[in-house]
């Protein structure tokens, strides 16, 4: 779960880490408010869940009380990236000598947390890692020792920040390191960490993503996440428990498991066609989550046919075909042709009970996703 | 021969009173598998099916000469599980468990890289040994023993390919699920040494999916030291990046690490074939043989 | 620093381990009036820092408020191995049906803590490790793990504590290592861990060391440490900053260094005399540190002759004589004989500037000892 | 030849530009330890009588092809010195602060476990090579290049028995100052395998305290494994129960481990003489020699 840039920062400013002075508001008259009371030159910055703010129009600078009036009006209410902008931060700028980026994050391969410290802060991160690897110090942290003092120095003096302000840096690294152990953060990072005339640091930005997995012990974070801004049919899809995701195609997918399910996107695509989404449907397949299911993938208006690719194992296919059945007599109409393909135990019992007044069956997984790209293609 | 798991196995449940382990020690033991114990703390001294149940993983091994372990716990407790089973010590420990924090796992992890046991898993359907054991939630009805080694970050996926496999008249030595999470045990490398060194695997199949770069380390193993031969499947090609798609290890970083297109590429430079579809994975075994 | 019974309740209550009602007092009045508020039967403790103060009568179970007097009355003023008894902790005591032994230690081979866990509580667990050492289960702690779930639970059910009861003591024990952790404890145990007849555990005793190096990060501890009882003369050299430690002899030992103090003492004995404490003055010898030393040795009514045996290292032996010579003329009168041994860098020349109007020379430790020795038995 | 240390060790030092820690340094440099760096956070680019100062261990230890590190940080500071010295990494680490919390050594050890760094202390008197070099804050002038092995748990004592040694024409190989705390890196027997795969020492003396069971391990090294005398001297066989003497580790339990007559018996019993004065230790070297 990723934060907002506002609720990171108030996690980071409980931490001891300094931030710029900020408000958070909803209107473009609150937005001007807010410039005047934090001063000028101020940021006015949207606040949705994806990077790359800057560079899609979602933050500009504001000197006066009209331009924070005319920034707001143009950002509240944009889309960036498919998500709408309901609130800015207006935010003092920070008049800065130096750019900095620290961060911790998960290396996967090591199983273990690594802190990245660069001079190269203010700039695209990931992009200074893929062509200037060296710019950026990586620091391996052993999680049963836990980060310690002269882990978080070494990074710092390795990538050069300068003496003046390099314990002040090491600090707000040792405390993104306990913000990621206290608080199952899987992703933290400030960038750009800003050092001023006066050798003080400021977090300028902020991010930081939480382990849903974890959520069960972040009851606090838990429930800014509820707060979900966002697509509405990924919002559904969480309310049902299923792992969704939209996409731009017209062929809906269901399946269980999400390494079969991502199979069928790719073979949707491979065969011509153009995904929708991606839907686990998980274990079993009562007619209750079934139909959950396909209520959420129907709602989606651009899809024109629905692969439904169930793999049995422990469920039997005739229970999974009986689930189907039931779950599509709820419908009062189907509105896209809705292409079933059962394996595994017992499947070939599943297709033969299948209604095929409702569904279109097939035998393989090949055929099936071939039908439903035909089917969405216009072609019956 | 197998990896891992054979009849000769002593399994402990781990979680064996909750609704999953009951369910699934029946289907195990149903197997074949030679499920000896349960533990599950205060619950010692019960029985589950004819099963004994011990409060503790070491009394289990003590009492019952378990070398293996099967994880049912839930997700808050099953890091503790996981270190209690490390800490037995035994030879090999399935972890089923999805949705257990990174940083537990973290734990985890760091306590496994100092033991000697295979930590399978977590987030895993298993492993299973044909006509011997099985070990978790995969369904033994659609694999058959023979010549060909499974690994896989997937559970339907692999019960698609082994389907496959299994009615062209392809067999496996053993199929072993390493789990969609980012911190896992065994990971590709493991399960292929493993197979190289086991004298009947013939020719392996290895499922990966998008997220990190255990593939691509995967590829050079096999490109370096493999002698077996190994055919390929990547699922995620179409997954765009930031999205975590399904599991918690399936995802395609915002700077384009971990996509499908760098795996394939990586196992291809191997000389691994990878099957654009499942079924043309089993062509490529079928070639092999 | 070993705290009192009570802090160490106190202590434990606020983790979450249960303990009997209590009231600590420091008159024969007060002590009843608390033995009629927490009911009978009722314990009546003595809070010194020493162990076994039930067999030594510091501990006795009153059943009315004539019998709580009469058990102030005795115990209050008492001596227990050498410490005067100034408060008693009146108790609730407990009903119990089994008594447990729990505790945390430092493992020094090791190098990491152990839990220990026992059935045969309400003994001297001393004797029991002696005895039957199969009888107490210990389960070492990776330090930088920390001691998980599992490790306490595996200790209670080998140590073959009660199913109905395991839960609650698998709890204490975690509690025990998080204050082991929490606190810079060096030990801590409940000896008895009572369990009553309806499955409750109750702490009745409660031990905690803490680690003297670590009070400075332990404030809280710290303060309770400082409203220290016992020896004048350990809170006189403990003030000064010296290592001491009063013993029962008439030869006063002041060295430089643990080791050789010790050694010190140990000629003493093997040449027939009985050192009257230990003295490490620790590093350099200047002459406020010299006359400080004097003064806590010369202070012990029992010391009949003094021993100075300083080994000069990087301090050079005629620094350290000046600091002796300008330390003894502080005195007005030097109250028993005082023998100095210089060695090391420079302690000829040390040897050479010394007053022997004050003090007597001897060139070795091993004649200085004795020396020292004869004095003490009168001879000259 | 010699241990752990000689002429050709570079030497770093941590908390150089401390008190102790500057004074120290001078009077090793001027005994002709060839120290290469200092290091302390915020102080790189700085200069110690011409020693240059680095902000880490492992800056210092790049730039001057450092091996060795001996470490003058206050106690609350240590622990994070002494991980970063192993971290960094290096062959020889000596700690000479005392009152280092035992956790943070219980961490310090843990992490020393898993490295090949020798750590020696902390709260000891450091380590010399007679004639080559002096790590720590033992007086250079007592010593003499010899034959002569020597360990201890005390500073002062070490002293007093080596003026005896070099005053009866003894020198010695290598002393080692282990520590007198409870928790420490180099042990006893840690020493003792060292010296005795020494070719130069032909004798080894041991100055054991009360407290801990490490004498007694050394006291088994010796009757199983060691071919070079030893002649052993135990401190504090006055000692009452439950009282600190002096060192955080040198306390005989209430149960009556740790005592002076336990690790005497032991040691007789592995044929190592024990000397009930200091100059008994020396008439038994002499004896060997």
């Amino acid at each position: 779960m990723k934060l907002h840039e506002h609720q990171a920062k108030e996690v980071f400013a409980d931490a001891g880490i300094p931030v710029p002075e900020s408000r958070l508001v909803a209107t473009v008259e609150e937005a001007a408010e807010a410039a005047e009371a934090v001063g000028y030159p101020a940021a006015v910055k949207a606040q949705v869940r994806v990077g790359g703010r800057g560079k899609a129009g979602g933050i500009e600078l504001v000197d006066d009380a009209d331009e924070a009036r005319a920034a707001a009006e143009e950002i509240l209410g944009m889309e960036l990236k498919g998500l709408r902008v309901d609130e800015v931060l207006v935010e003092a700028a920070v008049d800065f000598v130096d750019e900095l980026y620290v961060g911790v994050t998960m290396d996967r391969g090591a199983g273990e947390p690594v802190a990245m410290v660069s001079t190269r802060g203010g700039v695209d991160i990931e992009a200074v890692a893929a062509e200037e690897p060296d710019a950026i110090v990586r620091e391996g942290v052993d999680p049963v020792f836990g980060m310690q003092p002269y882990e978080a120095r070494k990074a710092v003096y390795e990538a050069g920040v300068d003496r003046a302000v390099a314990g002040d840096v090491a600090s707000v690294v040792r405390t993104l390191y306990g913000l990621w152990d206290d608080d199952d953060a899987t992703e933290i990072e400030v960038n750009p960490l800003m050092v001023t005339a006066d050798d003080e640091v400021v977090a300028a930005d902020a991010v930081m993503n939480v382990d849903d997995d974890a959520l069960f012990r972040q009851p606090e974070l838990a429930e800014s996440a509820e707060a979900t801004d966002g697509d509405n049919l990924e919002a559904k899809a969480d309310e049902y428990g299923f792992d969704y995701v939209r996409l731009d195609g017209d062929v809906g997918i269901v399946g269980n498991g999400a390494g079969l399910v991502m199979t069928t996107l790719d073979l949707v695509d491979y065969y011509g066609g153009a995904p929708a989404n991606f839907l686990d449907i998980g274990g079993g397949a009562k007619a209750e989550r079934v139909a959950n299911a396909l209520e959420v993938v129907f709602a989606d208006d651009s899809v024109e046919a629905v692969v439904f690719n169930i793999f049995g194992g422990i469920t039997r296919g005739d229970e999974v075909a009986r689930g189907i059945n039931e779950a599509l007599t709820q419908f009062d109409e189907i509105p896209t042709p809705v292409v079933v393909r059962l394996a595994g135990t017992n499947a070939e019992e599943g297709m033969e009970i299948l209604n095929t007044d409702l569904v279109t069956v097939e035998a393989t997984l090949e055929s099936a996703v071939q039908r439903a790209v035909d089917y969405a293609e216009g072609e019956t | 021969m197998s990896i891992l798991v054979d009849a000769d196995s002593r399994v402990v449940v781990q979680g064996i009173t909750g609704g999953e382990g009951k369910f699934h020690t029946r289907q195990m033991t149903e197997y074949g598998t030679n499920v000896v114990a349960g533990a599950v703390p205060g619950r010692g001294g019960q029985e589950v099916d004819g099963t004994p149940v011990y409060d503790t993983v070491a009394g289990a091994a003590r009492a019952e000469d378990a070398d293996t372990s099967v994880v049912f716990v839930p997700p808050a407790f099953a890091a503790d599980a996981l270190l209690e089973a490390l800490d037995a010590p035994l030879d090999l420990v399935v972890a089923i468990t999805e949705g257990i924090p990174q940083q537990d796992m973290a734990t985890v992890y760091r306590k496994a890289s100092e033991t000697d046991t295979h930590l399978v898993g977590p987030n895993c359907p298993g492993v299973i040994t044909p006509d011997e054991a099985k070990l978790g939630i995969l369904p033994g009805d659609i694999f058959a023993d023979g010549d060909v080694g499974l690994v896989s970050r997937s559970g339907t996926l692999t019960y698609q390919v082994v389907d496959s496999l299994t009615s062209r008249g392809l067999g496996q030595t053993t199929a072993v699920g390493i789990g969609g999470d980012p911190i896992i045990g065994t990971d590709f490398v493991d399960a292929l040494e493993l197979f190289e060194a086991d004298p009947d695997t013939r020719a392996v199949v290895m499922c990966g999916e998008i997220g990190g770069e255990d593939e691509e380390e995967a590829a050079r193993y096999i490109g370096e030291r493999m002698d077996t031969p190994v055919a390929g499947f990547i699922a995620g090609r179409t997954a765009p990046p930031g999205k975590r798609m399904g599991h918690a290890g399936a995802i395609v970083s915002g700077s384009g690490t971990g996509t499908a297109e760098s795996k394939i590429a990586a196992l291809e430079e191997a000389s691994a074939p990878v099957g654009d579809t499942p079924e043309e994975v089993v062509d490529r075994v079928e070639d092999f043989l």
